[in-house]
């Protein structure tokens, strides 16, 4: 088994130290940077995206091979400067203003980050303005609304109307999720998206930024 | 605790409780018949001020359909539940005037119809707001018990609260399977702060003289119980955390709380097995709510019969709330019919057959798993760390225990996370004290000791 | 008719029907088992032909959710009932459509999970559009058979409807208490349409190998128990005219229907009780659609548990169609465990005395009254008339026994009922002949007779 | 017991050919019409109400008593020229398109005939322009209309609109009702009221021509 397999099988055991020795052989090794990144961190992290999907895997373990391969990261990134060194992307997540559901965006935060995307959490009970601002500071490609009371989820249209009267609207994406919210929901508000769990979110985070 | 009040799980059955609680206009729990809870929550809409109009008419309407319904279908008995959304206790003025509202339809069928009603109001923790949260100082905790005197005297029957002491910890330790983390929220701070708030709602329902009925596990237990049904945490995790929260909820009735227990309290039997008091308890009926693997068997010992919320919209034959009224009505006369003709115990034993072995999360529900988990509890002493290590293990051996005598099967990953939360159990710290030194630097920051009383 | 196939009521039980059922893919009804019969149809929407790749969509994912939740809950055996709106019959092609759809995630489903599910396809009856209706000729029934024959071919297990052979008559002798116009929409003139009807479906059934189900009296009896509900007409008139719909929807199965048959027909017992066809029943988990006297009762001798229909929207959980498999669920499997444990009479008796003195309506749907009355039924002969008149005069005796004995308490205006409609069912002419004679010029331009046979 | 009370006690017992001969009786007694009608038949008819509404009376009296009323005033109408001999009103009722389902509807139209409306029931399945031709011929104080399905309850709006579209949306109130609508829905669709069941039904309608 080459170094490559190892880097990706270590990382799909979640192995964070085993994961940093072998990224650091294969480039000791002299394998590009960003060949190390595709075949080793990128193969395993899909393997447990697959695993996550099929019941294998749970969040914990997610979690830790995400850990893992920022670990990996860490030490491939001053080499890998251009497009693929930079993340997947930036990405602002808050939980609406009334609102204290915490965990589904923290979920949907972690799982974005194994998927390579910069995420910042904003906190729960965040109101518009905090929305607007985030947005106008770190620029994100997608901001992403949670709301998990039926009496906060329409709270997601007054902060998209403040993106829209700050004019700043069509620079961002939006995807909104929670318990009371759907796909109707979401283009009620006049979201870009919607997805009813975290990995869904993943899929479509790439998909808007693909677009 | 030192004895317990039941002296063998076959004594425990739903209906009746060791320890009656009787509201102000008569009606009792626990003395021979199941009651319906209703609870309902708003559609879409949001709380500002300027709705607050039109949410009270609603409230009315709601409560005055739902006493319809148990007019119509002869129910002389119903509880209703209040359950606040963060604005009505952030606003106390605005969760009493809805309070007062609801008593009101209530009185006026009691007048006309006979029918005892009883109003529960459970106030939210609006204390988790910030993190690392203030549990003890601060304007949060003077906000929420003004709301209970509030409500209280606004015309609440019994008081609730699902209380948040040691979320903050227990949040990242359900998402990254950390069962030491979860033993710190729910064997160390949980009960601490329990014991705290507990003391004030239990003076402040001695002073209006209504009833402090109870808190519930919901946001550990219950988020344990959603994330595995989401497919994100192992279900015999959430087996454990299940029983590993029982002696925080138990804490609540040490400081005076008398119960009715929260509804969604699935650890309820277990304090019900040691102190007596009656529970609400909620199970197929409430799958508005969430799904659970806890349909029938969460009915087994149970006094009130809940469908932990439902959002007021429109069905075809009226709204919600008066339809899940109905089916829960109905749950209730097969189990009161039951007990009138003897059969109790044969209802409750076929209850618990019909879901015991399809999900770790049930087989922890049996009434004999509970009432073991009891005693075990008891005999750990009164150390709160000490009881929910004891317990935590024992739901891991009562788990293990069914594998391996091939009454449950696991998947693989389950099998294997039973293994690995059976290591970590095994090699805890047996002392409180020593436990916090081996795990305070891992959460600081996560949460304030003086909050606790810690240091 | 000559004989009963059940020789008691106590052999009668929910979960055994003396003729089982099955249908393609193994899937059994009525032998050992209880099965969840899940429904659901639109929220507010337009059946436009704009919407149908969204009318489309929709479908599939209810039916998606409806089987993940069954997976969840690990139910391998389920009904989906597709219950055509007007639109879905009228034209053909689209009904036929969403059958095919619909049979695909079932079939889905089979494939990656081994569900068994069986899709039941009821036909809406659209000769009830004009008044006087056609219901032999004219392109109505002409479009209603192609329906059913694309449904069939695309994939429908079972076929079913709720016909409404003379409801003409029927919908004004509710509104004005006529007891004789109900026997004539229901003794005459609506076994004639059974008669005819239902040989061309099961003609069509097993010309596509698939299985005639049966018929409901919902046009009858419950749009008089829904008026009983609302207080527009006494109960017992209710009770009587739910007894005097059975003879009529026997006629389906003396033609070839085989059940199971549909969920609303709460005079299937009597049906079972002759015949042995298995039966799909709703009760306290059909609120959804609407309020009844019915809730537990009408379980006790069902093969098949069914929520009657809700419309699919959002709860806080998920929707409403998951929401309620999962409450069908659970009822299905406490009925199963019960029989699993020999206890299934214990648990059939404790719904039956949980509502059974409440409501008169409740009284009548006693297996023991649906025994008997099927008893009354076949001593009548064949002759349809005689079967209706005899079988309603008994529903008034045991109405009148039960309020004479104190079982059942009857409020004033209820009682004079009670003594009005015995004296009118007293006072009948016996022969169907002289009674058509004697109604027929009453009755005169609200129907055709040609129709119907007669002249 | 003057004629009066026994038309009164006739009516409320539904008694038809009695209503007739009392009501003929106290036009031999030189009683006038509108008293008659005022404190023979109306005075009955509002009892009739009560114990409808306190379960004293089902449908079938209910109409019963409708049916000895109308016999009563058939004798008083060639007496009550002006105001009073009118009817109360007319109320135009139709089931909308796609919707078979009839009997609220002819509840309703009972009701409200028992209230001294004149109503003309369109039948079920009623398109819009149909709807619209019978607004134009019958100039109805108000239009009702019902459904029973959620798949029809739509089209309540289309009428609406076809109606507007005439510009005569304003020349009559419209009133909407069956079991998937509700008071929110009837805003929706821009009706003037909604009513849950008949006799609210003629409250309302009571309420809207009164104004
Ligand atoms: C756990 C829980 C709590 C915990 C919260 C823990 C925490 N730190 O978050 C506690 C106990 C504190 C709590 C408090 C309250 N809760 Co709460 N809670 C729940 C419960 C049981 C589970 C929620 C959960 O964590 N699920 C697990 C996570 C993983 O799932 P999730 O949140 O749905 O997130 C997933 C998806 O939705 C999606 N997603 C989520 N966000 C986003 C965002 C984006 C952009 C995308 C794409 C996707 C996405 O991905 C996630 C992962 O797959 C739900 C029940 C339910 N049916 O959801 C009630 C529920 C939401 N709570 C409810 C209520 C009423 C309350 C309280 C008001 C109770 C009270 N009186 O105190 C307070 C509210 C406080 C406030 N203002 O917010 C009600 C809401 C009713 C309503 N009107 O809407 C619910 C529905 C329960 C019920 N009664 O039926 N709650
Ligand atoms: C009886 C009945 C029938 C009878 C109709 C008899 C008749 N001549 O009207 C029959 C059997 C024919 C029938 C057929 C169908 N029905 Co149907 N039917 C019912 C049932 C059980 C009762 C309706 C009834 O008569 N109630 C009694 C009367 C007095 O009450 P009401 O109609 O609500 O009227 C009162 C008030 O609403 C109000 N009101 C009514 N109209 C108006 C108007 C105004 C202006 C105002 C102010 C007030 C008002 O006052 C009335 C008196 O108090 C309902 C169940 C239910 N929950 O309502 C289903 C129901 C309406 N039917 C339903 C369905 C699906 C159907 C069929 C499609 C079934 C089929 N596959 O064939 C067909 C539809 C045909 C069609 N295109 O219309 C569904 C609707 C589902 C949906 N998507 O909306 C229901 C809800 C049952 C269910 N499945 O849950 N049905
Ligand atoms: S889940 Fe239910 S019970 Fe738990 S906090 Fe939320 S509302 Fe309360
Ligand atoms: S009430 Fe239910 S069962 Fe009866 S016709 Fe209507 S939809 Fe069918
Ligand atoms: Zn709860
Ligand atoms: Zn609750
Ligand atoms: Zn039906």
């Amino acid at each position: 088994m080459g170094t490559l397999e190892k880097l990706r099988d270590a990382l799909i055991e979640g192995k964070v130290e085993e994961v940093k020795h072998y990224t650091q052989q294969a480039l000791d090794e002299n394998t590009p940077a960003k060949t190390i990144l595709d075949q080793g961190l990128i193969a395993g992290m899909d393997v447990v995206g697959v695993r996550f999907k099929e019941g294998e895997y749970f969040l914990p373990e997610v979690l830790l091979c995400a850990k893992a391969m920022h670990a990996g990261l860490d030490l491939l990134k001053p080499l890998l400067v251009g497009e693929s060194g930079q993340s997947a992307g930036t990405v602002v997540l808050g939980t609406v203003k009334g609102d204290l559901h915490d965990i589904g965006k923290r979920i949907v935060k972690a799982m974005l980050e194994g998927a390579g995307y910069e995420v910042i959490d904003i906190g729960v009970d965040v109101d518009a303005e905090k929305f607007v601002e985030s947005v106008r500071k770190h620029k994100p490609l997608v901001l992403g609304m949670s709301a998990l009371l039926t009496t906060t989820m329409r709270y997601m249209k007054t902060v998209i109307d403040a993106l829209q009267n700050e004019g700043i609207r069509d620079k961002v994406k939006i995807i909104v999720g929670g318990a009371p919210v759907n796909e109707e929901f979401a283009k009620s508000v006049g979201a870009d998206g919607y997805a009813p769990n975290a990995s869904e979110a993943v899929d479509l985070v790439k998909r808007l930024t693909a677009a | 605790m030192e004895e317990m009040l039941y002296s063998s799980a076959h004594e425990m059955i739903f209906g009746f409780a060791k320890k009656p609680v009787t509201v102000a206009n008569g009606l009792t729990f626990g003395k021979g018949k199941v009651v319906p809870e209703v609870n309902f929550t708003l559609p879409p809409m949001d709380l500002a001020h300027e709705n607050v109009p039109e949410i009270r008419e609603r409230f009315k309407d709601i409560a005055h359909r739902i006493m319809e319904r148990c007019v119509e279908l002869q129910q002389e008995e119903v509880v209703i539940e209040f359950e606040h959304l963060f604005d009505m206790t952030e606003r106390p003025d605005f969760g009493a005037q809805l309070t007062k509202d609801l008593k009101e339809v209530i009185e006026k069928y009691r007048q006309s119809h006979g029918t005892k009603a009883a109003l529960r109001v459970t106030v939210a923790d609006i204390r988790d707001r910030t993190r690392p949260p203030r549990m003890r100082s601060g304007k949060e905790i003077e906000t929420m018990l003004r709301s209970f005197e509030l409500c209280a005297d606004a015309g609440a029957d019994i008081l609730s609260i699902e209380s948040t002491g040691g979320k903050e910890i227990s949040d990242n330790a359900l998402m990254i399977g950390d069962v030491e983390g979860l033993l710190f929220a729910l064997g160390v701070l949980g009960p601490r702060d329990m014991d705290f708030l507990w003391r004030e709602i239990v003076s402040i329902a001695r002073r209006y003289d209504v009833v402090p009925g109870g808190d519930t596990a919901c946001g550990f237990a219950n988020t344990a119980m959603q994330l595995a049904h989401q497919g994100l945490l192992p279900k015999v995790l959430a087996a454990v955390v299940r029983l590993m929260s029982a002696p925080r909820s138990l804490a609540a009735v040490e400081v005076g709380a008398v119960g009715p227990l929260k509804d969604c309290g699935y650890e309820n039997p277990v304090i019900k097995a040691i102190t007596g008091v009656p529970i609400s308890m909620e199970g197929k009926t409430s799958a508005c709510a969430h799904s659970s693997p806890l349909g029938n068997i969460a009915a087994a010992v149970c006094d009130l019969w809940s469908n932990e919320s439902v959002q007021d919209v429109k069905l075809l034959s009226g709204n919600t709330p008066e339809v899940f009224t109905e089916m829960l009505i109905y749950d209730c006369r097969l189990m009161n019919t039951a007990i009138e003709e003897g059969r109790a115990e044969i209802l409750r034993d076929l209850m618990v057959d019909s879901d015991r072995f399809l999900d770790p999360q049930a087989l922890i529900l049996d009434p004999k798993v509970m009432y073991e988990a009891a005693r075990v509890i008891v005999n750990a002493g009164e150390d709160k760390f000490k009881q929910a290590v004891a317990v935590s293990r024992y739901a891991h051996g009562v788990v293990k225990e069914a594998e391996a005598t091939n009454k449950i099967r696991l998947r693989g990953v389950e099998a294997k996370w039973l293994e690995k939360i059976g290591k970590i159990l095994e090699h805890l710290p047996e002392e409180e004290e020593e436990f916090y030194a081996s795990v305070k630097a891992r959460y600081e920051g996560h949460f304030i000791p003086e909050e606790y009383g810690l240091n």
